[in-house]
């Protein structure tokens, strides 16, 4: 026999006006083993929660029953109620009369019925739940943070002052990402570099992050508080614990590569450095530009090395780091605009993306900040083109958000570096940030010109050989526009990165339907994920800002911190456990988990669970066919028993 | 008095329960005959929950998860797919009627879509009358 | 081209002898003499001089995939399979309940077996349309081949017409005169559950007296365990002593499976059982 | 002249429930407009059409016959609206007002008295073939499904003995329908009348229920898509093409006569095209045909430019300076090319009459690929055929 007490909220008018809860209450006291049954106007509110505390003492109450809103909402208020007063937090009952009852009916006949039935159902259920510990784990107080662009350095060093150990993993040689490829940023119009250089140089300096570049995740084990991660340290044939950064070997080498830096605008050496400013300073071998392993002969570099740190003879090495909670920052891709073969990108040489223009402006960049074509003249005129594989059905539904900002940046830098006339073609502007309508504003002023209407198709000109010409229609005058220009730049969809599946799966993620990592609440927990312990922040999550890229930083160094800056953890305790008398040994479990959690134990045949890796799907339960596998919580005859009493009334 | 059905649901806490919670706070109106289960996964869906639940006497029962490919378990639903697939073949082939049992992918900001799918199988089991075949009469 | 029993019979009796002698196995799961020749027995021989006992005629349709999980891990079996037989020890082996090196299969190559209480060939009913094992080590005979190959699920056609009311009634019939004795779940090579999820107390799935519910949840439960997993040896329904034709729905299922998953239970020991397994391409039209 | 209006529900509802129920994804960015090919040439806007619709404003009758259901929008669309259903379906609301134009009324006029655009006599359907050829019982394979305009247009009566010819060559089981059956109805559809197509549709299924039809052939890609898109799943449906290009890599035909090197190009018709996905095998065809020297026009393919005779475009009256076909002659004969083949008897003859009001016909011929493929199995069924431009 169990005592319950049901708590009926009004919400207001919010479900007192289509579910009469004062007859719902009468109907709980009617119900077996139900003791007090009150309808009260806030139940959330600090008098609601003292009635519940009160009853639960004078009428020695050992399961409670809110009937309110959803539990998504108000569960974890009221199960720190259960706890404030004695109770185990796991015999709270949520019967959601809210969002599944009062708001998506009118009849009060109705909606008083289904409430009854549902408070029934979570009578039956609330008489077998049980009380369940949570389990107490050490928590490792170092934190992971993957990818070294803006979002993961300012994560990396937030952390780092807080005296925390950091490991900063790159993929790249150097560490920056993106925002170091540009030249000024939207919408104050400051140099990239010079916001950005001093953080990657703290980084360096800073005595509490491990600074992991040329490195990649390559497996991931353990849980929240215990996370032991194995990073590949790709081969980088210099030994940068020698170099000293002299860089007298790039100056000496012969190979020539493609420079990814500069979005293969150039070439640069075999053994490099992206870019003057890059962190660290120590370069790297190309394998594949380089001339001694093209062919077996050079060593130029190893010769021009004082402190002999060329060493051809380097491997993939792997490292095991033990973290506590990791950040993802892996940013993200632009997507490859030559398969729309009406924009001629690849095609015809005056066509651009938006990153090759950035580069175009960058004073380290390849032309050192004129803006030439790559034929070395001046554009007389320009067309920037919105909306290149967003928002389009055929490619990528999302707005990739920040793009109208950057044209409107790029048609700034235009105006300044050229004489050029620029063209926008645009669906709609959109320029919601603090200053953006305002810059929007300033771009008008400086006299670029805005085509209401998404760019159709980039021709050769048939009249100007060499010249191309942009065809779309201007939606406000009706008018089909044919424009002949000398450049065209494609501001195309932000993408996740290429390996952001893999990514996920490495660190159990899930993905959006564009592949961005997936938040654990789009509104209420942007920046965890439905994995313990991993965060995310930056345009990994979603295209954004530089702004909101920090700012996620910092929320997600926050929330790494709630996690390492505790020596125990409690976990969630609704995972599942085996019932060895029942277990026939038949490892469907094992086979099933995503998360490795059931083991088959062969001495004993049968299977066990550990509980740290669980995270209470209950998949195993229902492929257990001799019911050997209790789903904590959420138990076969817990279920059974919430049906029978949801199909009663 | 017309017919109201009983339909049991089953839903799973990260998409169509909070998909069901979306068309609430968004006020969509749809039959009040639904009541919902909340379950962590629509792979925790046993089968026998569902020969039960029609053995409790309900006229129709429809199951809701997360999209393929969208599980917050990564990949419950793939298998809740197949499993849940062959409880409908068994039922069928017992001589239920096919229509009493369903299955749908509502995410979590599919709201609209858990009304139209909750209000469209309502009408449908409304059509095929009390179930009587596995009920368990008093 | 005809069978001859009592050759199979002299070849097991050989095999199962060399194999003891030599130690290559410490068991022989085969058949032998019962009360009288139409119903023989599962047996065991452990020593060269058990191998007398052994028999092999028209009604030893008893699988004897079976009795595998009762031994200890790493005891050398070896055991006499026809087809469907086969196809059980191969699905044993997914689901790593034995280990294929541990198995020494004499497979028997067998057409027109009988069923003792009917006198009716089984062909085509119960052998999953199969007259060769799908995996030995030692074939006793020639393989048959030029026999009218059958579809498993022919038989299945009369009632996949029938609406859906006489469906019902039928299988209400049949399941009424369950009188819950569990021969079905004894006599199946893939019934290893121990305790089996009826006899559970917590949660009570069903009723345990033999009543229509708890049966009709007994039979359904039953059928999805055994989804991708049945080999349509037909045991279940031999042995149900009211005989309930289990084979009939455990067919549907398996047809069903393997038009969804493009698997059939049992023909490939590298398949993973298909409802502990998924592809990313699955179609949702499965479930419509 | 005042500019107010006010945006009239009823009607954008109207078209909504004629099929056009895309019309309210539209967002308006231009693309559509930006890639249709009247844009250049006429007043035709397809963005405006939609905005009318979405509105349901007055005025949309001006310019609703623009479209000539190239579908070249419909792929680019970014928010995924099926154009040309829009297109069908204001058409459909309109022209049930009596709105039609005059050069369509007699089109409409023969469907509705005749079964067929052409004004033909529906008994004498099958005269081209001079009872030379099988008529289609059940005990055949393919079903020819002669287009009406192979049968009852002049010069396209050629592309009708062509293909019949070549059926008798490779061996197939096959047959011609009987003269009881009428228009696919295609470009009836989508001028609007929706309920003569119906009516149209479920004559020719009983015909071809009634005689046991399962697979059919087609020369129109108009037919092809019609068959495929409106008229069930029960029939496997092949274009004329496919299906030489099947049997040539069978080996069940092998070109013989030599055309010497001789320039060809290819127009892919939109229906073919576009709108069946069907790109490669009347390539296939014509790089099969020995001494022909293929090359392709700028614009092939998925971004083929449309000949204008879709849609009712093929009964409708153009000025010079707006007719697509001419710029198109214009395209093949800077590729040098001496033939341009296609594969749809709109696309010829809407081609044969631009070769000939551009007086292009001295330096480049129109041929179906499938008359290129008689014409190199050394088969002549040249008789005299009467001049297109007496139609």
């Amino acid at each position: 026999m169990s005592r319950i007490g049901v708590f009926v909220c009004h919400c207001g008018l919010n479900i007192a006006k289509t579910v009469r809860v004062s007859e719902l209450a009468e109907f709980a006291a009617t119900l077996p083993d139900v003791v007090v049954a009150k309808d009260y106007k806030f139940m959330c509110s600090t008098p609601g929660q003292e009635m519940i505390v009160n009853d639960i003492k004078q009428h020695k109450l050992d399961r409670i029953i809110v009937t309110a809103c959803s539990p998504l909402m108000h569960e974890q208020t009221f199960r720190k109620v259960l706890t404030a007063s004695g109770l185990n937090q796991y015999l709270l009952t949520i019967v959601n009369i809210r969002e599944q009852v009062s708001w998506v009916t009118h009849d009060i006949e109705e909606g008083t019925a289904k409430a009854k039935a549902l408070l029934n159902g979570a009578v039956y259920r609330s008489r077998l739940l049980v009380p369940l510990t949570s389990r107490v784990i050490d928590v490792n107080p170092n934190v992971m943070v993957v990818g070294g662009g803006i979002a993961g350095i300012q994560a990396a060093l937030e952390l780092a002052n807080t005296g925390k150990k950091v490991y900063l993993v790159e993929k790249n040689s150097t560490i920056g990402g993106h925002m170091a490829q540009f030249d000024k940023t939207f919408p104050t119009l400051d140099c990239s570099a010079c916001i950005l250089t001093p953080k990657m140089d703290a980084v360096l300096q800073h005595k509490n992050i491990t600074m992991m570049t040329s490195c990649e995740v390559s497996e991931v084990k353990g849980f929240v508080g215990n996370f032991d991660i194995t990073v590949r340290q790709k081969a980088r044939y210099v030994d940068h614990s020698k170099c000293n950064a002299c860089l007298a070997c790039t100056e000496k080498c012969p190979g020539k590569g493609i420079s990814e830096w500069d979005e293969s605008l150039v070439k640069r050496k075999a053994i490099y450095i992206p870019f003057p400013q890059a962190v660290p300073q120590k370069p790297i071998i190309d394998k594949e530009s380089c001339t001694f392993f093209k062919k077996g002969k050079c060593r130029l570099c190893e010769k021009a090395c004082e402190q002999k740190a060329i060493d051809f003879e380097q491997q993939d090495t792997f490292v095991q780091v033990k973290v506590g909670a990791v950040i993802l920052a892996t940013g993200f891709d632009l997507m490859d605009t030559k398969p729309l073969v009406q924009y001629g990108y690849g095609k015809y040489p005056g066509v651009y993306n938006a990153l090759e223009v950035e580069r175009l402006f960058n004073s380290a960049g390849p032309t050192g900040g004129k803006v030439t074509l790559r034929d070395g003249s001046e554009p007389k005129s320009i067309a920037i083109l919105h909306c290149i594989g967003s928002r389009d059905k055929n490619n990528h539904e999302h707005c990739s958000r920040v793009c109208c900002m950057y044209s409107l940046k790029f048609a700034h830098l235009f105006k300044e570096k050229t004489s050029a006339d620029v063209y926008h073609f645009y669906i709609d502007m959109r320029a919601a940030g603090k200053g953006y309508e305002e810059f929007y504003n300033r771009i008008i002023e400086e006299d670029v010109k805005f085509i209401r209407g998404k760019g159709a198709r980039v021709a050769q000109s048939a009249d100007e050989p060499g010249r191309l010409v942009v065809e779309a229609e201007d939606t406000i005058t009706g008018k089909f526009i044919k424009l002949p220009v000398d450049m065209v730049v494609l501001s195309p969809a932000i993408v996740p990165r290429a390996d952001a599946r893999d990514i996920a799966r490495l660190f159990n993620l899930s993905t959006d339907k564009q592949g961005f990592f997936m938040e654990r609440h789009p509104k209420l927990a942007p920046l965890s994920t439905m994995s313990e312990g991993i965060f995310i922040a930056g345009v990994c999550q979603s295209p954004k800002d530089i702004p909101d890229t920090v700012a996620q930083a910092y929320g997600a160094a926050a929330e790494a911190l709630t996690i390492v800056v505790r020596d125990k953890m409690e976990l969630e305790a609704t995972t599942a456990m085996v019932n060895p008398a029942s277990c026939c040994g038949c490892q469907n479990c094992v086979r099933v988990c995503p998360y490795g959690a059931p083991s088959y134990n062969a001495e004993k045949k049968v299977s066990e669970i550990n509980e740290a890796l669980c995270k209470g799907c209950g998949l195993c339960a229902s492929v257990c066919p001799s019911s050997a596998i209790i789903a904590r919580h959420f138990t076969n005859d817990q279920v059974l028993a919430e049906m029978e009493g949801l199909m009663e009334f | 008095m017309s017919f109201e059905p009983k339909i049991l649901g089953i839903a799973c806490n990260w998409c169509t329960y909070t998909g069901a919670d979306l068309a609430g706070t968004t006020r969509l109106q749809y039959p009040q005959n639904l009541r919902v289960v909340r379950v962590m996964c629509s792979s925790r869906i046993n089968p026998s929950f569902i020969f039960r639940a029609f053995q409790l006497g309900a006229d129709g029962v429809l199951i809701g998860g997360c999209h393929p490919g969208d599980c917050h378990y990564n990949t419950g639903n793939l298998y809740a797919r197949r499993r849940l697939a062959v409880t409908k073949k068994i039922l069928e082939f017992s001589g239920l009627e096919p229509g009493r049992f369903r299955v749908e992918w509502i995410s979590a900001s599919e709201g609209n879509k858990f009304a139209e799918v909750v209000t469209e199988f309502t009408a449908q089991i409304k059509s095929l009358g009390p179930q009587t075949k596995f009920k368990i009469s008093q | 081209m005809t069978i001859s029993f009592k050759q199979i019979e002299e070849k097991l009796k050989t095999e199962a002898k060399r194999l003891l002698e030599s130690g290559q196995a410490s068991v022989v799961l085969a058949y032998g003499k019962g009360y009288d020749e139409k119903h023989p027995m599962p047996y065991v021989a452990r020593n060269p001089s058990d191998v007398a006992n052994i028999v092999f005629n028209e009604y030893c349709n008893y699988n004897m995939a079976r009795y595998l999980v009762r031994y200890p891990a790493g005891t050398k079996i070896a055991v006499a399979v026809k087809a469907a037989d086969s196809r059980a020890v191969i699905q044993l082996i997914q689901e790593e309940k034995v280990k294929r090196e541990d198995l020494v299969l004499l497979g028997i190559p067998v057409y027109g077996m009988k069923n003792p209480k009917t006198q009716e060939i089984i062909d085509g009913k119960t052998t999953g349309g199969l007259y060769n094992p799908v995996l030995y080590d030692i074939l006793l005979g020639d393989e048959v081949h030029g026999q009218a190959i059958q579809s498993p699920y022919d038989v299945l056609a009369a009632y996949e017409l029938m609406d859906k009311e006489a469906r019902f009634a039928f299988w209400k019939k049949e399941f009424d005169k369950c009188i819950r004795c569990y021969a079905c779940r004894k006599a199946c090579p893939m019934c290893y559950c121990d305790p089996c999820f009826i006899d559970q107390n917590k949660p009570k799935w069903g009723d345990k007296s033999p009543q229509s519910h708890g049966n009709l949840m007994y039979h359904l439960t039953r059928f999805h365990h055994l989804a991708g997993r049945c080999i349509d040896c037909g045991e279940c329904s031999r042995a149900c002593p009211v005989d309930i034709p289990l084979y009939l729905f455990h067919k549907k299922v398996a047809k069903e499976c393997e038009e969804m998953f493009g698997q059939a239970a049992g023909m490939s020991i590298e398949d993973k059982p298909a409802l502990v397994n998924f592809r990313v391409d699955d179609s949702d039209k499965i479930l419509e | 002249m005042s500019q107010a209006v006010t945006p009239y529900l009823e009607m954008s509802q109207a078209i909504m429930e004629a099929g056009g129920e895309a019309l309210k994804k539209c967002y308006q960015c231009g693309t559509c407009t930006g890639t249709c090919p009247w844009t250049p040439i006429t007043h035709f806007n397809i963005r405006k059409l939609v905005r009318y619709g979405q509105l349901g404003l007055d005025g949309i009758e001006e310019f609703m016959w623009g479209c000539s259901t190239c579908k070249f929008c419909v792929d680019r669309c970014p928010r995924g609206v099926e154009i040309i259903d829009v297109v069908t379906a204001i058409r459909n609301v309109y022209s049930g007002g009596g709105m039609l134009p005059q050069s369509l009324r007699s089109f409409v006029g023969s469907m509705s008295a005749r079964g067929n655009p052409w004004s033909g006599d529906q008994a004498k359907r099958n005269d081209w073939a001079k009872e030379k050829y099988p008529l289609y019982s059940a005990d055949k394979e393919y079903l020819f499904w002669t287009c009406c305009t192979v049968c009852y247009d002049p010069r396209n009566v050629r592309l009708a003995k062509a293909t019949a010819e070549i059926l008798n060559q490779s061996g197939l089981s096959w047959g011609l329908p009987s003269v009881d059956v009428n228009c696919c109805g295609e470009s009836l559809k989508k001028v609007g009348d929706l309920e003569l197509f119906e009516r149209l549709k479920s004559n020719n299924l009983d015909c071809f229920k009634s005689q046991g039809v399962a697979k059919i052939i087609t020369v129109s890609p108009h037919c092809l898509s019609s068959f495929k898109k409106d008229y069930g799943e029960d029939y496997e449906i092949l274009h004329f093409a496919e299906l030489i290009a099947k049997l040539m890599k069978e080996g069940k035909l092998t070109p013989k006569k030599d055309f010497g090197g001789v320039k060809v190009t290819y127009h892919d018709p939109c229906y073919l095209g576009r709108h069946s996905g069907v790109y490669d095998a009347p390539r296939d065809v014509l790089k099969a045909i020995p001494g022909l020297d293929f090359v392709e026009m700028e614009r092939s393919r998925e971004q083929s430019m449309c000949c204008g005779g879709g849609g009712g475009g093929l009964w409708m009256e153009k000025m010079k300076g707006e007719r697509l076909s001419d710029l198109r002659i214009e395209e093949a004969l800077a590729t040098g090319a001496k033939i341009l083949a296609t594969s749809c008897p709109y696309c010829i003859t809407m081609f044969e009459d631009s070769v000939r009001t551009l007086n292009a016909d001295d330096q480049i011929q129109i041929k179906d690929v499938t008359e290129l493929v008689l014409e190199s199995l050394e088969i002549n069924i040249d008789e005299p055929v009467a001049d297109t431009c007496a139609l």
